[in-house]
């Protein structure tokens, strides 16, 4: 049965029809396009379709299309402003925490969601908050360290403005 | 398949009641797993999120009410709930990575009925209750009459699990959960062992319990472990003896995740481990 | 003349010689020779081999020039990672 | 210890990867990633049987089924005769390469593909596939090494005779090939030694664990050309081997290289491309194929497991003279595992006279094994690196010691023949034993190991072409497949040879039309070959840029020399000219300025790596902790710090995973019973430590910039070190992988029933 879901992805408001049996993941990548989002496993094991719904951190195959339903969505498509990367994103860049990149867009709203509740993790807690992330290419060595350096920068920008 | 998201209980057991192949889910954490791997999905699924009441997180001097579509994340978030039931808070923040954690739920856990699950033994060791719900009204059973065994359990056709109850934790009492796993997160239990333990002003012990998961179809209460420990002060011997207790109650079975030996053998070094963390708990309440 | 090294399974097609010296100028033409001296060996020097010249290690090294003190040795093929 | 401060500017510098904006913003496209109008969804029908004879394939009731637009099975597919097999010079053979695309006569492993269907909905294409009545035959079937080799056991290839003039049977085996080498006498010097200790190993089949499932989309037109959208380790070779498997003339496909997410070698071959590309032609229509995990586990290019049994001699005064080694490699359906380079790197590292190496290639009904990292190099090292610390101890020696003193170094004749030139073992075991990590103190339960491994790396060959635009920036079109971040080094050499920002330089990595043939990107040979051809590229650019200078002051060439991007004249009385000026004014001197170099890349320089770590094992559990991990590798010349790396802290953790958790488990029907990445337990971020590096530089000097490869040299000692470790906390020698907690506690057990050391504390 196919049925009609509005709901703000990337802070657009947005409409698409998709079979009930359908999860977010698919209906993100194959209706809407958006195939910053990847899918590594489909069962939920390797966190390359992290996405936040209202602010949560989910694995996107996981979650039926439906379940959005006037929720917010945010996609590493809407992590940058129209002008400026995330410091996230630019402390990846920074300290070379990727290689082959499909695992990065989930790595970056895994850190996202983490950042957002915590900006002063430890090195553990940075390693247990990306724990549902797999990386086979870096042994995450430069992620846990440039999603530290990110969590400086953004304490540092946060105290001046 | 049809998804429905009913927003009142009533209307849940409406569709489950006129629907014999409806089925309730919450987070969908084993059920979608399932579906890749082939399982066919059934034809009217019901979304429990949307029902406030079984969103629910609430506690009053009876005890505590806890909806069973609540996410293990917001369990784990309530700093209450991680003061008194410390163990059981443990337990639910096991089930998977941060990613699962926002959407696995105490009733997905328990219902999936999978022998390794991490809620099973904690929610049993607390005596914990389960308000169960269909078109013809509410009945609660003790958590342990839930599961049957592996992917079964006690509901009957129409029914679905609303929430869960526990009583307020009695004074210097505390509850523990340990698990092995190969990896440190991202895993299912090998053997978990949930303890809940009593004691009085001296520190001596004047209840214990010990519960397994992973080592039976169902979750195993180890029996003998109160008249082990009571009156003692958790000695090296006294927990010595409860971990051949709990190596003796498992019935293990050899699959890819671990041996019978080690299954058993590992119980009995959780079970030690886990009655000596609750045991420091409970003398540290005041 | 190429110093060819030779070792076990060749060396045994090679009457147990481990070190034969063979006057060529290529690699294919030192196949030649070899396939001509010892029959046996037909075939066994064309595919999936690797060839090292002078401690340097290649594949389709047929038409490579070998110089008078070269030392060659024949190698299985390996594909990397 | 490392070189001394580089000359460059660019070179060695940690400049932002040109492809990184893309893939944080999301934007970058992998092989799942192409939407194409009219574009229809395959899935592919899959043996359920590990062995089974097809009789019949009945696919009519799939064409009824409502979307399904075209179904093929074998015979959509030419047959390759034995002659035709062999007719590359790569190692490849075709006939078995197609036979494991499309099953013919056999289904060999639980997964082999039976029949593909293409349709408008996934839905659609599962129900067409539920269709199709496939008639089995079903055989006995082997799973593991002993199995397969057991006198009785049911034969896989009637055409597979072992290559062994020993061989007492000549008939068929499922033993494809023997390797042999020897040097000297080693029973002699067996019989000379002070210490032998000879071990046995098994190792389970582990997967390379690329996050990014097998992806293609085909569209093939009325005149039988296709284009291809897929994500691999080399697009050339995609060309070359499903041309060769449908017999097509490579021109009639165009392959679009997609984004890659992970390969490890595990997409150095193909699964997808062929039967997209028949789906399309049959379908009229594009058609999107890509595996899911579980197809990747079951159906995809696995690590051999193995059996290997290595036997040291050493003298009192820690001098090694005689080695043996006997393996069997499980090369899975079809004969080919990376046994035959396991029998050349196994003693590599080191300088012994007397060797005697035996290897077997040993088919079974599992998927066909494909080359992980440095193939058969680790499983070799685990074994020798194991060995060695036992002679160590034997004869109270410190392990770094024992392989210091023998050190494979510059003109020593390796164990696999040819003699060394310059190269940095050595100078990786020093950066060990000099390192703070070597000398920091350990608490109960703890222990340290120390291992050492080596690669070949290899040349192949390259294409390149450099354009300069009318504004003086240059763009490079690469043929080789950016994992790991080569295009940053490429542009990093460019920029050193044409002396301009590298900023200014945009490599992309294009089609196999726009730019010349490519080998694979494996064997670390990118930055090294694909480097040089760039290097060479750029060289050609600058002699043109200084021709036209001369003719822009009408003056001698031989007058104008290159200086920090710039044209200077000798006499110092012309006002220099950069390459933008030059670059603005080509159409007035000669036209447009580009090069292109293509090229067998000679010189390559093989590298080591050294490793030490420190592991905690909980002596009740057997669960193994890893504390601290350190690696020493000599990279030549590192050319962009990050990534080389990035490069040895990805080795390292494959390498973790392998030793401790990583494992094929079948049930006796031959189902993969772990074919997810819950119970397929590769580490996640929680498991591991930061992993320290020392980029040991001693160049390579047939390389312009000294570069040896660094992409697989990493993983080969990791197994063997942890190992060493867990010897060293427990007193137990792990002889099995994976040493998970289940092995190492039943080691416990075992010994402490036999009383002999019990743990530290």
């Amino acid at each position: 049965m196919r049925s009609h879901v509005t709901c703000t992805i990337n802070g657009d408001e947005v409409e698409f029809l998709v079979d009930d049996r359908q999860t977010l993941l698919d209906a993100l990548r194959d209706e809407l396009q958006l195939t910053g989002t990847k899918e590594g496993c489909a069962t939920g094991d390797c966190g390359a379709c992290s996405v936040l719904i209202d602010g949560r951190l989910n694995c996107s195959c996981l979650v039926f299309a439906r379940e959005v339903e006037g929720a917010d969505v945010l996609t590493v498509e809407g992590l940058a402003d129209a002008d400026h990367l995330h410091p996230i994103q630019h402390a990846f860049l920074e300290g070379a925490a990727l290689q082959c990149g499909i695992c990065t867009p989930g790595l970056l709203v895994a850190a996202k969601a983490l950042l957002d509740r915590n900006l002063k993790p430890t090195e553990e807690e940075v390693r247990y908050a990306i724990a549902g992330n797999l990386c086979r290419c870096t042994g995450y060595d430069k992620v846990v360290r440039s999603i530290l350096d990110a969590a400086a920068e953004m304490r540092d920008s946060a105290v001046v403005s | 398949m049809m998804y429905t998201a009913p927003v009142t209980v009533d209307e849940a057991c409406q569709l489950l009641a006129s629907n014999s192949a409806a089925k309730v889910f919450a987070g969908a954490t084993d059920l979608l797993p399932q579906a890749q791997a082939g399982r066919r999905l059934e034809d009217v699924l019901v979304d429990l999120k949307r029902i406030p009441r079984l969103m629910n997180l609430e506690v009053d001097d009876q005890g505590w009410t806890i909806g069973a579509a609540a996410s293990a994340a917001r369990l784990a978030e309530h700093s209450q709930l991680r003061s008194e039931y410390p163990g059981l808070v443990e337990a639910v923040a096991l089930i998977g990575s941060d990613q699962i954690q926002n959407r696995a739920s105490l009733g997905g856990n328990l219902c999936n009925a999978s022998p390794a699950a991490d809620s099973g033994p904690s929610m049993v060791v607390n005596e914990a209750r389960a308000v169960i719900v269909s078109t013809a009204g509410f009945r609660t059973i003790p958590i342990a009459d839930l599961v049957r065994g592996p992917g079964e359990t006690s509901l009957e056709p129409g029914e679905f699990v609303a929430e869960f109850q526990l009583d307020r934790p009695a004074a210097r009492r505390a509850d523990a959960y340990l698990r092995f796993t190969p990896r440190t997160e991202m895993d299912i239990a090998v053997v978990g062992a949930a303890a809940r333990v009593a004691v009085d002003d001296a520190g001596r012990c004047t209840d214990a319990a010990v519960v397994l998961g992973a080592v039976a179809p169902t979750t195993v209460r180890v029996g003998g472990i109160a008249e082990e420990l009571v009156g003692s002060t958790f000695d090296e011997e006294a927990l010595a003896r409860c971990a051949a207790l709990s190596s003796e109650a498992c019935r293990p079975i050899d699959d890819k995740r671990g041996t019978k030996e080690f299954r058993r053998h590992i119980a009995g070094v959780l079970t030690t481990r886990v009655l000596r963390l609750a045991a420091e708990r409970a003398s540290e309440q005041r | 003349m190429a110093r060819v090294h030779l070792s076990g399974e060749l060396r045994q097609l090679a009457e147990g010689a481990t070190v034969i010296e063979v006057d060529a100028t290529s690699v294919v033409q030192l196949i030649d020779r070899l396939e001509d001296r010892f029959p046996d060996m037909k075939g066994r020097l064309r595919e999936g081999i690797a060839v090292a010249i002078d401690g340097e290690v290649m594949a389709n090294a047929d038409y490579l020039p070998l110089g008078p003190e070269s030392e060659v040795h024949f190698l299985p093929a390996i594909s990397g990672g | 210890m490392t070189a001394d401060v580089t000359p460059y500017k660019w070179v060695g510098t940690r400049s932002i990867r040109p492809d990184g904006l893309e893939k944080v913003t999301g934007r970058a496209r992998f092989g799942a990633d192409y939407h194409l109008p009219g574009m229809l969804v395959g899935v592919v029908l899959r043996s359920p049987h590990a062995h089974a004879t097809i009789r019949s394939i009945d696919t009519s009731a799939a064409l009824e089924v409502p979307g399904v637009k075209a179904v093929i099975t074998r015979d959509d597919f030419p047959e390759i005769t034995s002659e035709e097999a062999m007719s590359g010079e790569s190692v490849v053979d075709y006939r078995d390469l197609s036979r494991n695309i499309m099953a013919r006569d056999k289904v060999l492993y639980i997964g082999h593909p039976v029949a593909a269907i293409a349709a408008t909905t996934r839905r659609a294409a599962e129900e067409g596939a539920r269709a199709i009545a496939v008639d089995y035959e079903v055989h006995p079937h082997v799973l593991t090494v002993d199995e397969a080799m057991a006198p009785d056991a049911p034969i896989l290839h009637h055409d597979l005779i072992t290559n062994d003039p020993e061989a007492e049977t000549r008939g068929p085996s499922n033993v494809g090939k023997r390797h042999f080498f020897d040097r000297g006498n080693v029973r002699a010097a067996f019989d000379e030694s002070d210490v032998v200790i000879e071990r046995e190993f098994k190792i389970r089949p582990v997967h390379q664990g690329y996050i990014e499932p097998h992806a293609v989309v085909a569209d093939t037109d009325e005149d039988g050309r296709s284009v291809v959208w897929c994500s691999s380790q080399g697009h050339f070779l995609v060309r070359t081997l499903t041309a060769t498997v449908l017999k097509w003339e490579p021109s009639r496909l165009k392959v679009v290289p997609a984004e890659i997410g992970g390969g490890f070698g595990g997409k150095t071959t193909i699964y997808l491309e062929p039967l997209a590309i028949i789906l399309s032609a049959r379908a009229g229509r594009p058609v999107k194929l890509v595996m899911s995990r579980q197809e990747v586990f079951q159906a995809s290019g696995p690590n051999p497991g193995a059996r290997v049994r290595v036997t040291i001699g050493a003298n009192s005064d820690g001098t090694i003279i005689g080695a043996e080694a006997w393996m069997a490699f499980e090369a899975g359906a079809f004969p080919g595992s990376a046994v035959g380079a396991a029998c050349q790197t196994v003693f590599a590292p080191y300088d012994i006279p007397n060797v005697g190496i035996e290897g077997l290639d040993v088919v079974l009904n599992t998927p066909k094994a494909a080359a992980y990292r440095a193939p058969g190099a680790p499983i070799a090292a685990f074994a020798v690196e194991t060995v060695l610390d036992e002679v160590a101890e034997a004869l109270s020696l410190d392990p770094i010691e024992l392989r210091y003193r023998n050190a494979a170094e510059e003109g020593v004749a390796s164990t696999y023949g040819p003699t060394f030139k310059r190269i940095g073992f050595k100078e990786t075991l020093e950066a060990i034993r000099s390192h703070a990590h070597h000398a920091a103190p350990l608490k109960a339960n703890q222990g340290r190991g120390v291992a050492s491994g080596f690669w070949f790396n290899a040349g192949l060959d390259s294409t390149a072409t450099v354009n300069i635009h009318e504004d003086g920036t240059a763009s490079l079109l690469i043929g080789s497949p950016d994992i790991g971040g080569s295009r940053a080094s490429m542009a990093l050499m460019a920029a050193e040879e044409l002396g301009i920002d590298q900023e200014r330089i945009r490599p992309s990595i294009v089609d196999t039309d726009s730019v010349g043939f490519n080998d694979v990107t494996g064997g670390s040979r990118t930055t090294f070959a694909t480097g040089m051809a760039v290097v060479e590229a750029c060289r050609d650019v600058v002699a043109t840029a200084r021709q036209r200078a001369a003719t822009l002051w009408a003056v001698d060439v031989e007058e104008v020399e290159w200086q920090g991007g710039r044209a200077q004249h000798l006499s110092g009385s012309k006002p220099p000219l950069t390459l933008t000026e030059i670059a603005r004014s080509a159409a007035k001197t000669g036209g447009p300025i580009a090069a292109t170099a293509a090229l067998t890349a000679r010189g390559v320089g093989v590298a080591f790596s050294t490793q030490i770590c420190d592991v905690e094992v909980d002596p009740e559990t057997g669960h193994v902790k890893i504390l601290r991990y350190t690696i020493a590798q000599d990279a030549g010349r590192a050319i962009h710090p990050s990534y080389v790396e990035g490069q040895m802290q990805g080795g390292v953790a494959q390498g973790i995973g392998w030793a401790l958790n990583e494992e094929y488990v079948y049930d006796e029907t031959g189902r993969m019973e772990n074919s997810s990445f819950l119970d397929y337990r590769m580490p996640v971020a929680s498991d591991l430590p930061m992993i320290d590096t020392v980029i040991v530089e001693v160049p390579n000097p047939g390389h312009p910039y000294g570069v040896r490869g660094v992409g697989e040299v990493g993983i080969v000692p990791t197994t063997a070190a942890i190992a060493n470790a867990i010897y060293d906390a427990t007193g137990i020698r792990m002889r099995e992988l994976p040493m998970s907690a289940v092995r190492v506690h039943s080691a416990i057990e075992r010994r402490s029933d036999d009383g002999t050391r019990t743990p530290v504390g």
